[in-house]
């Protein structure tokens, strides 16, 4: 949960572009020092989000502080942020340097601090060898850096990062991300993050905010919404591979089981939302990785034979796929482990670590 | 087309050198007379004047016009209301025939019934504007009437500009605290540069070509105070039907055009296009 | 057959004049295609030359006399009009025959001059020294002498507009009257530059000097715009040719009360005889070469040259026609025209080129106080030494 | 996170979308400067509107700004339908269908060669472009009255002289310098991956042009039209030395009655015409401001 | 290795931008059907490559075959290839609708066949609500989406696809995963396919080129170049977390062995690229999947215990941080397993699934 006083506070935040609602009624406290990650399907309103907090939208209704302060008027240059574009938007017309210089510049900072500060942001982002180029001669991922690197420069509170990773490589990525964190850790400055990739909204996040449709389903911890999720939306959302999902039926009572074709699972173990279960239609949901096979399978509190329908690899580890329950089911096996197409094996899981949800409203039981 | 274009543009120049060095009156006719009426031209006053009005009037209106012309579609990309009427009225004197742009602007610049007369008679008898009879400004008098009459065409290159710059970019400048002003100088012109280039081409042919404007206004008066090379081109040429005479000038000023036009254009177009 | 013809006569009273001459082409049993551009000859002359020289010429364009066309017909591309001129007598009807002469190279006639205009006027306005409280001069001298007064009186005393031939044109007219018909025709017929630097035309240069510094103050362009001034009574008086009086009349003022006018500055009453002529480019079209000389034989006839002229405002070139509708100042004109007082005016004299460079001179000369009267006299004598 | 906390908050402050007011600074001195700038522009009108609606006698009375003691239309009637070319007394109105017909295909013709040429140039690079370019360019910047004489043997020699077509030409080839600078430094500011885009999608030279650079430029086309339009309707010199009488444009009628050098000078006529020979080039500013449209890649490509 | 004929080949491909070498003599034959997909850092010339293949870029030298015809000098609408850009690059001023139906007017298609293909790519790529939108009212998943529509829609025997996926959320981007994989099997064209995603580049393979600087370092199924890199830049770029890497010396012999600072890893079960191994300076590098730890690792040929120094959750399990040898090692965790900093346990691994780098020059011994 959020520590300190809020440094960034959204409050009945809307926005239409026309008649296209985007953004609708949003609210968000962000502390001091954290490191909030936003995370949703495309077109959700992420980009918007960042653009309204950073001023460079009108926004339809609704207020915006930082750092206790009213900023909802004001120019995005009083509002003390920094941010990195999803279309980059470098100058094009100014080299590398300049792009990276050109608000320090303006903001008067001398000489040496600027070339400073710009040495350090280059050998982050290794882009020392581009300093002098234009943007047009780079490739998309050495644009991405330099977007960052003009961001980086800057000593504000708050740092907007739009998809800031996208476009580089898997390695360069994962330093970037270490250094990202650093920095986080350095400065301790608040930082909202737009991304898509999940390894990075669980490795740099206090909080990551799902959003839909324009707004916020939940707002938590990166283990709290990976291992509860207060939705289907958002349980389906996060995790790669995906949660499996298998329709049926709550039976409550004494013992709540939950019942699917020829499946029965019992939920003793299960730590429901509310007090006591409903009865219902529901959706039993469980993440691959929580699903062992083979001996392991057999111990826990459920289990069942199935068949092995098709194999996808995944470099460490396979993604198997199978059926439960008259449901798609998927789980992942190491690479080695000799399973193939039509092999039958055992798996099984605990109930403790799966999801229910209520059929009609996608809501957590 | 295009080619026939160059090659009217080549030959024509051509045609007009060779003749330079001929003394045709009335009609282009081949005797040659050597660099005569080169000398003839450099000895005649009223060509150093014209030569030295043309530059006076070339800096000042370039600058001018590029300035005013941008501030204006500035001021116009602000989103503001009326932007066709205010667009319009910029543009408008650009449409008015420079006969009676030269003859309005020499009502409204006239002391005895203009501007001048106009501020003495609410009381400030002190009051001097008086451009276009004093022969030391009567080149800045016209100067106003030329801004009057161009500028609106820059705007619209600018508009024009301004309006195929990326919002993200303005965004972005924003985020960083570039002042409005400085995002213009330092981030959008440059981003124009294309557009500054044709529009100085446009505005400096203008200049080269000035004619009508000074023979409404000032008939190159006050003497020969605003003469200007074009017009001594055309008054040789049709008036004192001297054609060499015509042709040395113009030849003159081609030769100035070519040795600034042409090796900025290498370096312009010699490099590589994009980057 | 219709015939086009080219002119610059476009304001009001020209239009009308050339209407005249239409309805008597008209009357001939051909028609006239009017084709008319404004903007004097430099506008309107490489128009013409292109057409000429295009392979498009028109049916007869008006040129003034003197030698505007002189390599047109040395090109080859005028026709010749000698045939027409023996059989209608032309060098006994045009008067002064100082007029054909401009039509004549080597000896050929190749246009037919239409009409009069004369340069050496002084028009005075007699409200602007009954203001200043003198009285309305009888010449040049006087008007110089009246000058103070003027100038006391918030006058100014000589209108001369900012266009280059205003000046230059002011200043021949002093050369004409200071100097005289034979001063006249030294420097600008015998181009006598030894002459031109001399002490005579120093006196020419002396009265020029008080015509600059009468005209200080002077700030309109257009001549008729300095005409409007001694009109109104701003400007004491204006040297300015005869079609200087069509202003006045538009204006409702009469001759002799209003306005009073002295031909040769009251010094020395002469006539030149510049004026319009008509040239025919040579057409293959057989037809449109007889239309050419039924028009050129319209041009002259009398009737054609009083209805013409009367409505231009200018004199005809025939002695023998009856002109009783002129009013006071044109009657002047005709005197002096009757008397013979005639010299040829500088567009048959000297060439364009020339002519340019005279005006470039004195529009400076008036304009520019710093220019001395010896530089300047200097600088003439210069132009007259490689004048053609 | 608390949410009982924010919503208990005493908000207040700012709230929702910035108010544009009416009268902050920013618009004061916006439309301030505006509208001073305005008034500059529009002064030489009042005068030109002013004259042009007073009698002559008023007009020699001198002052320029006052407002006409009686207004009279007589002199708009008599630019636009009495003020004579010599003897044709039918005033603007004569030449005005000529101009149409002059100026329609001239500026048809110009820009599209422009634009085409600009095109090609800019993204189609071949060989001696520079060259050519620096030729046409060169070209700007010659007096046309020093071309007159050349054009009038090359038309005469390709059977176009006097013809409306050989104007055409003319003109097109006169506006072809500016016209193609235009739009060739337009054209290369038009992101580069869009052109690649429309290649790999099939598009050819022509397919480029219409479909993707011709909406993609409408501001410059805008001003092509502007300069052109304006350009060349008011266009006297050539007009008039490479077409008949037959086919005058009207600015030759302008021109007689501005221009008269000799003679009466009917100021209030000069005006009503001036104002009218201006009309067609207004009525075509004004209605092409819609194309001025914002941010036209936006969108387009993303860095 | 590449089956049936090569669809597109390229021979010693250059190409310079001013002096800036981009490409250097590559070489690659890529067959009919098969799927590729360009790896390497930001930078390399992946998007440069795909440039010349779809003629968009002229190239200093080199040749380019596209289904045996030489295409050097072709237009690129004559080479029958479809590309989506990383810049996305769409065309301003149509809508959605006509981005996507452009390339098919263009080629004279009947309306109804134009409407069907749309009707099917946006249904693929949910944008069906967006058609009549513009790009600019797109959010930047949205316009790839789009710009990915451009290329579907388009009937052609090689797809060149960069960075297609990269703005889109992990979600949106494992069902595109499955939709490209399917049309790959459905057109059986040709694609290659530009990516940063390891998932994305193991999943669609079947072969990948990794790239650095230009030049191609290993052309290979996804499995073998994944297990058995050429050199130390291809195992290290592959794999996230990154390959763990020890120096120190080969010791040869009847028993080779690798030594360093204190760790001596026995080599017998290492398959050596050539018959017998040299001695010399060495790296050693082991992927931190085939490191098991607990009771497992005890069992495995070499094992050691040690000092849990970070630990970092990602979701499903976490990555834990320590030194062997002098050097960083990390190795996967589950979340659940009660591992803390601080904690000693024991960690150990097969040599046999291990790589060896020689020192100098990087190469797999
Ligand atoms: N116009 C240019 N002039 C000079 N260098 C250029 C130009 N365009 C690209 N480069 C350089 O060429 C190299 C290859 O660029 P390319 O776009 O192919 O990279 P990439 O592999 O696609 O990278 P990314 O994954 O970041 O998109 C880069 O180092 C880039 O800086
Ligand atoms: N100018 C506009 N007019 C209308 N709708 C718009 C406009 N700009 C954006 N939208 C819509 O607003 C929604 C939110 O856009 P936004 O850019 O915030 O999405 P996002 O969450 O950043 O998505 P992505 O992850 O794809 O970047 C999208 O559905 C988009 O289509
Ligand atoms: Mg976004
Ligand atoms: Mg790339």
């Amino acid at each position: 949960m959020a520590a300190g006083k809020p440094s960034v506070s959204i409050k009945d935040l809307s926005l239409n572009f026309g008649n296209v609602q985007v953004l609708q009624a949003l609210n968000l406290d962000i502390a001091e020092g954290e490191f909030l990650v936003l995370l949703g399907p495309s077109g959700c309103g992420k980009s918007t989000l960042l653009n309204c907090i950073a001023g460079l939208l009108d926004i339809s209704d609704g207020q915006i502080f930082i750092n206790g302060k009213n900023v909802t008027w004001e120019e995005p240059k009083d509002r003390g942020i920094g941010m990195v574009f999803q279309s980059y938007a470098l100058y094009p017309q100014m080299t590398v340097e300049g792009n990276l210089s050109f608000g320090l510049k303006t903001a008067g900072l001398p000489k040496d601090e600027i070339a400073k500060r710009i040495a350090r942001a280059s050998e982050i982002l290794q882009i020392e060898p581009l300093l002098k180029r234009k943007p047009s001669a780079l490739s998309g991922g050495q644009r991405q850096r330099v977007a960052i690197g003009r961001a980086l420069v800057r000593d504000v509170d708050v740092f907007l990062f739009d998809e800031p990773l996208s476009n580089l490589d898997a390695k360069l990525r994962s330093e970037l991300r270490v250094e990202i964190k650093r920095l986080h850790q350095r400065l301790a400055n608040t930082m909202i993050y737009v991304t898509h990739d999940q390894i990075e909204a669980l490795t740099l996040a206090d909080r990551i905010a799902v959003m839909k449709g324009g707004v916020i389903q939940q707002l938590d911890a990166p283990q709290a919404i990976y291992n509860r999720p207060v939705n289907r939306f958002v349980a389906d959302f996060l995790g790669s591979p995906s949660m499996n999902f298998i329709s049926g039926q709550l039976e409550g009572g004494e013992k709540p089981h939950f019942k699917a074709d020829g499946v029965s699972v019992p939920l003793d173990r299960y730590a429901f939302d509310k007090s006591s279960a409903a009865t219902g239609a529901c959706i039993f949901g469980i993440r691959p990785e929580h699903i062992a096979h083979g001996e392991q399978a057999a111990a826990l509190p459920f289990s069942r034979e199935i068949e092995v329908e098709i194999i996808e690899p995944m470099g460490s580890d396979m993604l198997v796929w199978t059926k439960l329950g008259g449901s798609n089911l998927t789980f992942r096996a190491e690479a080695e482990k000799p399973l193939k197409v039509g092999d039958r094996v055992i798996v099984g899981f605990d109930p403790a670590r799966a999801s229910l949800f209520d059929a009609p409203t996608g809501n957590r039981i | 087309m295009i080619l026939t274009a160059v090659v009217v543009f080549a030959g024509g120049t051509a045609w007009t050198v060779l003749y330079s060095f001929t003394n045709s009156k009335l009609l282009p006719r081949f005797s040659f007379v050597g660099l005569d009426q080169y000398y003839r031209l450099w000895a005649a006053p009223r060509w150093g004047v014209a030569v030295e009005n043309l530059a006076i009037y070339g800096v000042l209106s370039l600058i001018f016009s590029l300035a005013i012309g941008f501030l204006l579609a500035a001021l116009l990309d602000q989103k503001i209301r009326f932007e066709d009427t205010f667009r319009t009225i910029f543009l408008y004197p650009f449409a008015l025939s420079f006969i009676v742009t030269g003859l309005v602007w020499q009502w409204l610049l006239n002391p005895d019934f203009g501007v001048q007369a106009v501020v003495r008679g609410l009381g400030w008898e002190s009051f001097t504007f008086n451009p276009l009879y004093d022969a030391s400004i009567v080149i800045y008098g016209i100067l106003i009437a030329a801004l009057w009459q161009g500028t609106g065409l820059v705007m619209c290159l600018m508009l024009a500009g301004l309006r195929g710059i990326d919002e993200d970019i303005w965004k972005a400048a924003r985020v960083d605290g570039i002042p409005m002003w400085k995002t213009y100088l330092f981030i959008v012109i440059p981003m124009m540069r294309p557009v500054f280039i044709t529009t100085i081409v446009i505005i400096a042919s203008g200049i080269i070509k000035v004619y009508d404007l000074v023979v409404a206004q000032t008939s190159g008066g006050p003497g020969i105070a605003s003469e200007v090379p074009a017009k001594y081109v055309y008054d040789y040429m049709f008036f004192a039907q001297n054609l060499g005479q015509g042709f040395a000038a113009s030849t003159m000023m081609l030769l100035s055009v070519i040795i600034v036009v042409v090796p900025w254009a290498y370096l312009e177009f010699g490099r590589a296009r994009r980057g | 057959t219709d015939l086009e013809v080219t002119h610059w006569w476009t304001s009001g009273g020209e239009a009308a004049a050339v209407g005249e001459l239409a309805k008597a082409f008209d009357a001939t049993g051909n028609h006239w295609v009017d084709g008319a551009i404004a903007g004097s000859g430099g506008t309107a002359r490489p128009i013409m030359i292109s057409r000429i020289t295009g392979g498009d010429p028109m049916g007869a364009t008006q040129f003034n006399h003197g030698r505007q066309a002189e390599e047109l017909v040395q090109a080859g591309l005028m026709r010749d009009l000698t045939d027409i001129a023996t059989k209608e007598k032309w060098t006994e009807i045009v008067r002064p025959k100082s007029l054909l002469d401009s039509c004549t190279i080597d000896g050929k006639i190749y246009c037919v001059p239409v009409n009069i205009h004369s340069w050496q006027w002084l028009w005075l306005s007699n409200e602007a020294f009954e203001k200043a409280g003198v009285a309305v001069p009888k010449d040049w001298n006087e008007f110089v002498a009246a000058a103070p007064a003027l100038e006391k009186a918030g006058i100014v005393p000589l209108a001369v507009g900012g266009q280059p031939w205003q000046a230059s044109g002011a200043f021949d007219v002093l050369l004409a009257a200071v100097g005289g018909k034979d001063t006249f025709l030294k420097v600008y017929q015998d181009k006598d530059a030894a002459f031109a630097a001399g002490p005579e035309i120093g006196k020419v240069f002396k009265a020029a000097d008080d015509a600059r510094k009468m005209s200080k103050g002077t700030n309109v362009q257009d001549w008729n715009q300095a005409t409007n001034m001694v009109i109104t009574g701003k400007a004491g008086g204006q040297i300015m040719g005869d079609w200087a009086q069509g202003e006045f009349q538009v204006a409702g003022k009469v001759a002799g009360k209003d306005y009073s006018c002295l031909p040769g500055l009251g010094l020395n009453p002469m006539i030149a005889t510049g004026g319009d002529a008509f040239y025919f480019p040579l057409l293959k079209d057989e037809a449109k070469s007889k239309a050419q000389e039924a028009l050129a034989t319209t041009l002259l006839d009398p009737k054609t040259q009083v209805a013409f002229n009367l409505k231009k405002g200018s004199l005809p070139v025939r002695g023998d026609v009856d002109l009783n509708a002129a009013n006071d100042c044109m009657k002047k004109g005709l005197d002096i025209l009757a008397k013979g007082n005639v010299m040829p005016w500088t567009d048959q004299l000297m060439s364009q080129d020339t002519q340019k460079q005279k005006e470039d001179l004195f529009s400076e000369f008036f304009s520019n106080q710093g220019l001395t009267v010896e530089d300047a006299q200097k600088r003439f004598a210069d132009i007259v030494s490689s004048a053609d | 996170m608390a949410p009982a906390a924010t919503a208990t908050r005493i908000e207040t402050g700012p709230r929702g979308a910035k108010p544009r007011k009416t009268f902050s600074r920013r618009n004061i001195f916006l439309y301030g400067t505006l509208i001073v700038v305005a008034v500059y522009y529009l002064l030489p009108l009042y005068v030109m509107v002013v004259t042009s609606l007073k009698g002559m006698p008023e007009i020699r009375l001198g002052n320029i700004f006052s407002p006409p003691v009686e207004i009279t239309f007589e002199p708009w009637v008599k630019a636009w339908s009495q003020a004579c070319t010599g003897l044709n007394c039918d005033g603007l109105s004569r030449g005005f269908w000529n101009s149409v017909r002059i100026t329609v295909p001239s500026v048809i013709l110009s820009i599209a060669l422009a634009s085409i040429n600009g095109y090609a140039l800019a993204n189609w690079r071949f060989k001696g472009a520079d060259l050519f370019f620096t030729i046409l360019i060169v070209g700007a910047f010659i007096p046309y009255q020093v071309m007159i004489y050349p054009i009038v043997i090359l038309l005469r020699e390709i059977g176009l002289y006097g013809s409306l077509w050989g104007l055409v030409i003319v003109h097109s080839i006169f506006g072809m310098p500016i016209l193609t600078l235009l739009f060739r430094n337009y054209f290369t500011s038009v992101p580069e991956e869009l052109f690649k885009a429309a290649r790999v999608d099939g598009a050819g030279f022509w397919g480029i042009y219409f479909r993707i650079m011709l909406p993609m430029s409408l501001p410059i086309f805008v001003v092509a039209i502007i300069l052109q339009v304006t350009g060349i309707w008011n266009d006297f010199l050539f007009g008039v030395v490479y077409t008949r009488p037959d086919t005058y444009p009207m600015t030759v009628q302008l021109n007689n009655i501005v221009n008269s050098v000799q003679g009466v000078k009917e100021y209030n006529v000069n005006m009503a015409a001036t104002i009218l020979t201006g009309l067609v080039p207004l009525i075509v500013y004004f209605a092409s401001g819609k194309l001025f449209v914002r941010g036209i890649a936006a969108g387009a490509v993303k860095g």
